[in-house]
C-alpha cells in the first residue's frame, strides 16, 4: 500500500457530517455557541468549524427556511426568521391554557382539598399570599366565588368549579385522590 | 420553582438477577433483586432446563425455598408476595403427591395442580417480554435530544398538572406548613416590653412604618397580638399617631 | 384569466412559505405540535398542513441535516438524528441518569397493557406488590392517574402519559406492538 495508514482514535469526518454535527450541537445548547466550544467537543481546528457554521448558516438562507443560524452574542443560535414573528407569537399566545404556574397550581390544591377556603386560610397553609394565583385560577375559571364566610371581615370564599372537574378528569370532586391513596405509594418508596 | 421543559433521560437498573451454585448444597446470590416470586420462578425453571408446561414441581420448589432461605441469611426484606408464592408452591408439590388412582377418574380430565400457575407464569413471561421491549425503545429514544431553551420559554414558567400534581403540590404545603410550626415553636417568646422597645427604636430610624407591612412581618399570632397592643399604647402616650392617606388606603405608623 | 380570484382577507400563502412557517412553530413548540395546532395558527386546512410537514420533515431528511422532524406523541417535533448521539451527549455533559428498575419498568408494561390498570390488576401479574413502583413512574410522570373503577374500593386507575409517548418514541399506543407478539417468546422459556 502506498499510504501511510494514520492511528487516529477518532475517525475523520467529511464537512458535511462536521456541518451535521454543528447543526446538532446549536439545536440542543441553551446559549449561543462559540465557535471555539464546537471546535472542542468536535476534536477539529476552529478554522474548520468557522467554515462550517458559517456554510451551514448560508444552507438556511438558501432554502428559505423558516429558522435562521445567526451570529448573536459572540456564538451562534437557532432562531426563528423574523418574517414569522406574526404566527410565532401567535401560536405562543395560544398554548394550552391548562397549564398553571407553581404559585397557581399550590392555590388551586389548597382549594380543592380545603374548599370552601378563604384568603386568610390559603394564607395560613401556604405562608405566601396567593391574590395573584387566584385571580389567575378564577380567569382559568377553575374556581368560583362560594359566597361569604360568617366571621371576622366576611372573607370570601373560593370552591373549585366544573371547569376543573372537566379539565382534570374528575366526575366529582370523591375522585379528587386522596393522601390515603397514595400514602402506600409514598411510604414503600 | 419552574420546571424547564427538560428532557428526562433513563437509564434502566439492568442488572439481572443471578444464582451462583458453589457447590450442591450451597449456592450464592450475586447480584440485582427479582422484580417477584413469578420472576424468581421463571429464573429457576430456566436454570433448571425445565419445561415450563410440565415443571418439575418438587425440585423447583425445593430451588425456590433454597433462595428464600439464603436471602433471610442475607437479611434481605423479603415481600409478603414471595412467602405467600412459597406457601403456594407446597400446595403445589403435596397436591401433586396425591395417588390420582384414588379419584377413579381418567388421568386427562383431572385438572393439573400447577395449571393455574402455569398460565400465571405464562402471562408474567409475556409482560416480561414487553418490559425489555421498552427497555430497548427507551435506550434507541436516548439517543434523540431535544432543543436547547430559548427565549420563549423563558417567559413560559407555566407547569403541567394532573390530579396527582394536585396532591403532590398539597402534600408538600402540608410539609412545609409543619415545618414552619415547629420553627414557632422553637422560638423565644417575646414580651409587651420587649415589641415597644422594638416598635420604638424602629420608628426612630425610619420615621415611618406601613401598619399592613410591619403586621405581616410578624412571625407569628403571639408576636401580632402584641404588635398591636403597642401600637395601641404608642398612639395612647403620643409617641406616634396614626395616618390613613386616602379612604381605604394602607395605615401609616408616623412618629409624632 | 381562467381562475376566479377569491376575496379573503388574509393573503393566501404559497406551499413553501406554509412550509416555512410550519418549521418555525415546530421549532418553538416545546412539545410535539398537532397538525390541528399548526392549521389553526395558520388558518389552513389541514390536508394543507398535513402535506406541508411531510414536505418538511423529507427535506430534512434528503440534506442529511444533524436534526430530525418525526411524529411522536400524535404531534410533530423536531430533534436530533441518532448518528449523533455521542457528540451531543459529549457536549450536553450527560451520562443517562433517573434508573427504572426491572419493577418499575415491569409495572410500565403491565399499565401500558392493560390501561387503565388498577393496582389489585397490576398484582395479579406481577405477583407483587407494586406501590413503589407506580409512585416512582407517577413522580417521572410516565403513567398518569385516570380516575377510579367503580367496584369495591373504588380503586384508582393508571394509564400511561403524553410523557411516556414521548420517552419511548412512540406515535401513539397503538405503535407497541401487541401483547399476543409475546407469547411466543414466552412458550420458549
Amino acid at each position: 500500500m502506498e499510504a501511510v495508514v494514520e492511528t487516529e482514535e477518532k475517525q475523520s469526518r467529511g464537512i458535511g457530517e462536521i456541518i451535521s454535527i454543528v447543526e446538532a450541537l446549536i439545536f440542543v445548547a441553551d446559549e449561543p455557541l462559540t465557535v471555539k466550544t464546537l471546535a472542542e467537543v468536535l476534536e477539529e481546528d476552529k478554522e474548520t468549524v468557522q467554515a462550517a457554521v458559517e456554510e451551514l448558516a448560508q444552507e438556511y438562507e438558501q432554502r428559505e427556511s423558516g429558522l435562521q443560524i445567526r451570529e448573536i452574542a459572540g456564538g451562534w443560535q437557532l432562531a426563528t426568521r423574523t418574517e414569522f414573528h406574526e404566527e410565532v407569537r401567535k401560536f405562543l399566545k395560544t398554548r394550552p391554557s391548562a397549564k398553571l404556574s407553581l404559585a397557581a397550581l399550590e392555590t388551586l390544591a389548597v382549594i380543592a382539598y380545603k374548599q370552601p377556603a378563604t384568603v386568610p386560610e390559603i394564607l395560613e397553609i401556604r405562608g405566601v399570599q396567593s391574590a395573584s394565583a387566584i385571580k389567575t385560577l378564577l380567569d382559568k375559571k377553575l374556581i368560583v366565588a362560594r359566597g361569604r364566610k360568617e366571621t371576622v371581615g366576611r372573607p370570601m370564599q373560593y370552591g373549585t368549579s366544573k371547569d376543573f372537574l372537566i379539565q382534570f378528569g374528575l366526575k366529582d370532586l370523591s375522585e379528587l385522590p386522596s393522601i390515603e391513596d397514595f400514602e402506600d405509594l409514598a411510604g414503600g418508596v | 420553582m419552574e420546571q424547564p421543559a427538560e428532557q428526562l433521560t433513563f437509564d434502566f437498573d439492568r442488572v439481572q438477577p443471578h444464582i451462583v451454585y458453589e457447590s450442591r448444597d450451597d449456592i450464592k446470590l450475586t447480584l440485582g433483586a427479582f422484580s417477584g416470586p413469578l420472576d424468581l420462578l421463571l429464573f429457576l425453571i430456566k436454570q433448571e432446563q425445565a419445561n415450563i408446561f410440565d415443571i418439575p414441581i418438587a425440585r423447583i420448589t425445593d430451588e425456590y425455598l433454597k433462595y428464600i432461605r439464603l436471602m433471610k441469611t442475607l437479611d434481605i426484606s423479603l415481600a409478603a408476595d414471595f412467602l405467600v408464592m412459597a406457601a403456594t408452591l407446597i400446595e403445589i408439590k403435596s397436591k401433586m403427591l396425591l395417588p390420582r388412582e384414588i379419584t377413579g377418574e381418567p388421568e386427562e380430565e383431572l385438572e393439573d395442580p400447577r395449571r393455574e400457575l402455569i398460565d400465571r407464569l405464562l402471562e408474567h413471561q409475556k409482560f416480561k417480554n414487553a418490559a425489555e421491549m421498552l427497555y430497548e425503545r427507551c435506550a434507541v429514544e436516548q439517543a434523540v435530544f431535544r432543543r436547547g431553551r430559548i427565549e420563549s420559554d423563558e417567559n413560559n414558567t407555566e407547569t403541567n398538572a394532573s390530579v396527582f400534581d394536585l396532591l403532590t403540590v398539597f402534600q408538600k404545603i402540608l410539609a412545609r406548613h409543619k415545618e414552619e410550626i415547629q420553627m414557632e415553636i422553637e422560638r423565644e417568646e417575646m414580651s409587651l416590653a420587649e415589641m415597644l422597645k422594638r416598635l420604638k427604636t424602629r420608628i426612630f430610624q425610619v420615621k415611618e412604618i406601613n401598619l399592613l407591612e410591619l403586621f405581616q412581618m410578624m412571625g407569628s399570632r403571639q408576636e401580632l397580638v402584641l404588635a398591636f397592643i403597642a401600637i395601641l399604647e404608642l398612639v395612647r402616650t403620643d409617641d406616634v399617631k396614626l395616618l390613613q392617606r386616602k379612604t381605604f388606603g394602607d395605615i401609616i405608623l408616623k412618629k409624632v
